[in-house]
């Protein structure tokens, strides 16, 4: 967030930069089943970004010390790849790229049944191929998708979406534009079935009622995706049928 | 250890039940916070040392002068640093910054640069030459809160920090020319959530026994927020939370700026 | 999992002394080739993601501007980096590159680099600044013969990779100036010995049951070559291997360049 | 040390920088018992070296394979905060922290019992807060109040100090500007009841005889931080009485 | 390889650099036994390179889960010392020294009885303490002595020698300016009574046949390498008779 | 491995109290010393391969252009590492230096840095131009006393060392324009304390039973001490073993300049 304070043209008319209207969402393609090894995976192209997420587990913890007796672990990488970036990033993990690890996997943490698993742990690797903002949605999104192939029982799925401060206006699902000239992003996931936020983050300039309104307009957004991500899953039903742990109401 | 936290998470969840902290607070009632500004003011141009209850963390300012980033090239920098040494607890451990390090580290700064309270514009130099202001968050005793008791030691630091002296390309050791340009002071306010009450600035105890935690950090509007812990809050508990921070930070804002 | 090693060791071999492969293949037969180029063009100025079977190993070129090393001052650089993403196998760990993937990279860059595959005189720019061109093999899924995967994909990656725009010192992101100078298609072509078996294109089950591996790269020439494992190769193996890799070469190389 | 080859003018009439005489500590304040969450604790103010030190164990060693059957392990870790000095100290441990974390080690390792706790280890952090010379001094002085305040036994506690050489003159104790344009530098740290040494360190120059004069100098102020750190002990009695293995002499 | 265009003369005559033929090789130097620590050790001075090799084990791998029950682990550590070369090297494993050592150990691992030794390791150090091109020939040479005089059992020794094209010429063993300024380096490894390959790595440009000629080169420089092995290996007689599987023809 | 030290630790003790050293040496006596200078002169400027006893040290000088310390702006600059490499002993590990090899580097450096053995101000080049020393000493065959035998080999090393030919702007390598000007000859001498007991320069295994360790380096002053392990000195000990350091530290040195 610049505290947009500069002379970048990101709305004009009623109109974003893409053309996309103030609640609309980037053109999102999802797909399970991407990879042979993976327990289970995920592929999404959300906008420009292009994300596979790749799950093991329930799988031994080591070293053995780490190992919770009444409940798995939930571990999350998420990986920018040197080229998924204009500028070339160098490989092995920034602070930025463990912070998203940590509260996606706090955000999964939330319905994924991890007291069924003692002692276990799940591993979820978020593989950023190409980034154009809001990664971490778009790869919290797979991962519950690559959750559910892997036949992992969860309460839920997880939908993330964001929403942001942009010239002045609040609107939904930033693009790199908006994100590098807007007033604030705020990146959100739920559980959609109860409608509660496990992952919240937020920076920029938001008054109370700014905030009020990006947090519905995310909220609605994270709805849309949703819907996608059980469309995609009932797409691969022939596959997901019948294992154990699948999302209950997938249908 | 392991232990000790799924007792403690038991004993304070109960507590919380019957309304009760363990330490006989109301649920959204701070701990004595006492500043010590100026701790290190011989060798950091600012510096602060800040209990929170028994929870102690220092933060000390150090300011080189450097290249901006090439998209911010008339902008001076910041860049914060928390260390959890093993000093202030019998879990942590030496070695490069661990993943909670790191978001306290994140979220401390992301208050302090997203409220505009360094006037960045004011480290500019010359062409390719800014001020580098360094804020290093040591925690020396951890007992609960570490974002808030280093965010307010952070802002309290450089409030208090002061700018070397530059000439001829080089810096004046232990001379300066003036203070830190500050236009504001962002506060980190930090709830959890136990069963289904909120609770400010948990002991770490209450941390132990938390099923979420959500930091906002306000000046007067929010500049940054972090939700953290594996459950989850509602749209009602977020909003209250907002207020929340809006009031309590007022008088954490007060109190440092001893307005 | 060592145990799985030793039983698909077993199996392997037992299946290549009675003539046949896992999947049904010749010995002398790749497993099904499928690229997709320009995977990561919105963002890379050159990509692929190769699928070779079920292995998918990805590509990516990112291009900018450097110092020459001090004993070719009017050359370009090139460096090859292979990530061996936890996400491909249940063995991979996070971490720094071991040795298995280190290998890889540096057999591709060989071939490559030695080939002249990429014009490094024409990547100059002005005295004491070129072009530096880094080539990042992204493995994806491991199911086997990773140099070959990584190799196709990454001169894949090259030959659609364009030069970025540059400007007073400065690239302009996100234009280019036309294509990456490029003058050959290296290839590379890996054989497996199982008993006293010749199989190309190995498996990842053939790969616990190999006795060695020889990857041989060529263009009109061979430009790299990498004995691995702890067995051993006569005379006449090699030399056929290098007649195979020839003629593997060439249809490898008809399918990329399309023509 | 320099060499003391320059103009920088250290030493007027009999007096030094800071009006002290050759033969004269800094003021130094001691306290102990300053954390909560370490075994034990002490706070030490020399000069302007400010300085915190933390006890934890005796507690298990990990990796087992460390383990010695027959005596606890003492690890020091001593820490240079990245605000102590005048440019900024990239965190993390540096040579000259390793090798002072090294010596001290030993020579706490000199005075406690560590025979009385096998296969486990003592863990010392000395977190060194501002710093201006003669910050191990400071730090191992502290360290065995720490060590004292924990209840851990000991044969006697370690007082450290040193002298050196400045402008031609033996002197105890030097401060930051002595240590960078004197010519030689001797830390020191003995167990005061045998008056024996236990750190010794010393760069720069200095004939047979002057040794002799800053090795006695450097005893002698030991002995004066000896005596202040018996009183802090009894200062803080009313926590100390009656904890097994605290200095026997330190009413 | 630089590709070959360029101005350097290297062959002049029917005579190289340093006066050699075509197929022949550089003054060789072995000795055993030259260290007391380690179990097994040699010495070889190879042109201008000088290089020692360690052999410790077979012993206890550690940690356990990447214990072979099957056979003993053979690992080697190729390390080009920082005052080796003529620009100092860091200090560290490169990748270039990762690739070598992995090669290497394949290499050794060809003839050394494992499955003899399970669960264990044999470490082979191989420090490189002047390098002038064909070290990694050099320290694979040494590495099997370094293994007879530590007394493992070895169904043949390893020797080696590279070839390589310089100004269009089929030579063996390059020396620093053929391999700087030449067009291939060809280095390889032999089981000398198989006469198999089990070290072979190229780089440069070889058409077939060429290639073909100097893997011949190569070999037949092997073959000379393994004849001077075997009277080193006879001189240290004294002490090397009768120790277990020892190399079965070296006298 | 442990209780070979501890066994060891007992049999050395005892040895001692009967007045007695394993190898048959009195109390002040040295291990023979070999010096092979000039082991790696075809491309380091310096180098000596010393023998103490079964103890081999090799010590190598690279000599590279740099800019000088901020605080010290017309001095060259040196640089000493040690690495106790795996080959010189069953217990060093292949990694990063550790805390021994790190107080044997520091302990040889300060006595050379300190005696001024090296004259610095002879190292300017030109402004922020200066040549840079560094002192990699690598111990090969680890039998006691690595301080002692690293110092004797890193002062040969540099007594044999040429400094590099610089022409416009560039080294020259392997042509040299004279010696690297020294002027004196530091030597550091090793003591251990057993019973009550001193000992000259230890193996090993005295190493294993010391209480205590005490290291002096000379010239015509005392330059550098470290004291070493868990025991204890007292004031007669430390005089006499500087009395020791003198007189032996001229024997070495009339030794290693051949004087």
């Amino acid at each position: 967030m610049s505290g947009g304070d500069n002379d970048v043209v990101l709305i004009k008319g009623n109109k974003r930069l893409d053309g996309r209207g103030f609640d609309e969402l980037r053109d999102i393609k999802m797909e399970v089943s991407v990879l042979e090894r993976a327990e289970g995976s995920a592929y999404i192209e959300w906008g420009k970004n292009r994300v596979i997420v790749g799950v093991y587990g329930p799988r031994e913890l080591h070293p053995k010390f780490l190992q919770d007796p009444t409940r798995a672990m939930l571990r999350c990488v998420y990986n920018l790849a040197p080229f998924s970036v204009d500028e070339r990033k160098k490989p092995g993990p920034d602070r930025r790229s463990v912070e998203i690890s940590k509260v996606c996997a706090e955000a999964l943490s939330s319905v994924v049944m991890l007291e069924r698993f003692p002692n276990t742990v799940i591993d979820v690797y978020v593989e950023v191929l190409q980034a154009d903002a809001g990664t971490r949605c778009a790869g919290l999104t797979a991962a519950s998708l690559a959750l559910a192939d892997a036949g992992i029982p969860m309460k839920d799925l997880v939908a993330a979406c964001s929403a942001g401060k942009v010239q002045g206006q609040i609107v939904v699902d930033l693009m790199k534009e908006e994100d590098n000239f807007g007033q604030c992003d705020l990146p959100m996931a739920i559980i959609p079935r109860k409608s509660e936020v496990v992952l919240l983050q937020m920076d920029g300039k938001l008054s109370r009622d700014e905030f009020k309104q990006a947090y519905k307009m995310a909220v609605d957004g994270c709805m849309k995706v949703y819907e996608m991500q059980k469309n995609t899953l009932l797409g691969s039903m022939n596959k997901f049928v019948g294992v154990e742990g699948g999302v209950e109401n997938g249908d | 250890m392991e232990i000790e936290a799924y007792l403690k998470k038991d004993y304070i969840k109960n507590l919380v039940k019957e309304g009760k902290r363990e330490d006989g607070r109301a649920f959204d009632e701070y701990r004595k916070i006492i500043l010590d500004n100026g701790y290190a003011k011989e060798k950091a141009p600012g510096s602060c040392m800040v209990q929170l209850g028994k929870t102690k963390v220092m933060a000390g300012i150090s300011i080189d002068i450097g290249e901006p980033y090439s998209d911010r090239p008339e902008d001076g920098v910041m860049s914060t640093s928390t260390e959890l040494r093993p000093i202030a607890s019998p879990k942590f451990e030496s070695g490069p910054p661990n993943e909670e390090s790191i978001e306290v580290a994140r979220v401390i700064d992301r208050g302090i640069r997203e409220s505009g309270a360094i006037d960045m514009k004011k480290l500019f130099i010359e062409e390719d030459l800014v001020w580098v202001v360094f804020i290093d968050i040591h925690v020396m005793d951890h007992s609960g809160n570490l974002i808030d008791a280093g965010g307010i030691a952070a802002i309290s630091a450089l409030l208090n920090a002061r700018l070397p002296k530059y000439e001829d390309g080089k810096i004046i050791c232990g001379e300066y020319s003036g203070k830190l340009p500050l236009t504001g002071t962002p506060v980190p306010c930090t709830m959890v959530k136990i069963n289904d009450s909120i609770l400010i600035d948990p002991s770490i105890d209450e941390e132990y026994g938390m099923d979420a935690r959500l930091t906002i950090s306000t000046t007067d509007t929010i500049n940054a927020m972090q939700k953290g812990g594996n459950g989850s809050f509602n749209e009602k508990e977020v909003m209250d939370a907002v207020d929340m921070a809006y009031a309590k930070g007022k008088e954490i804002r007060r109190m440092i700026t001893g307005d």
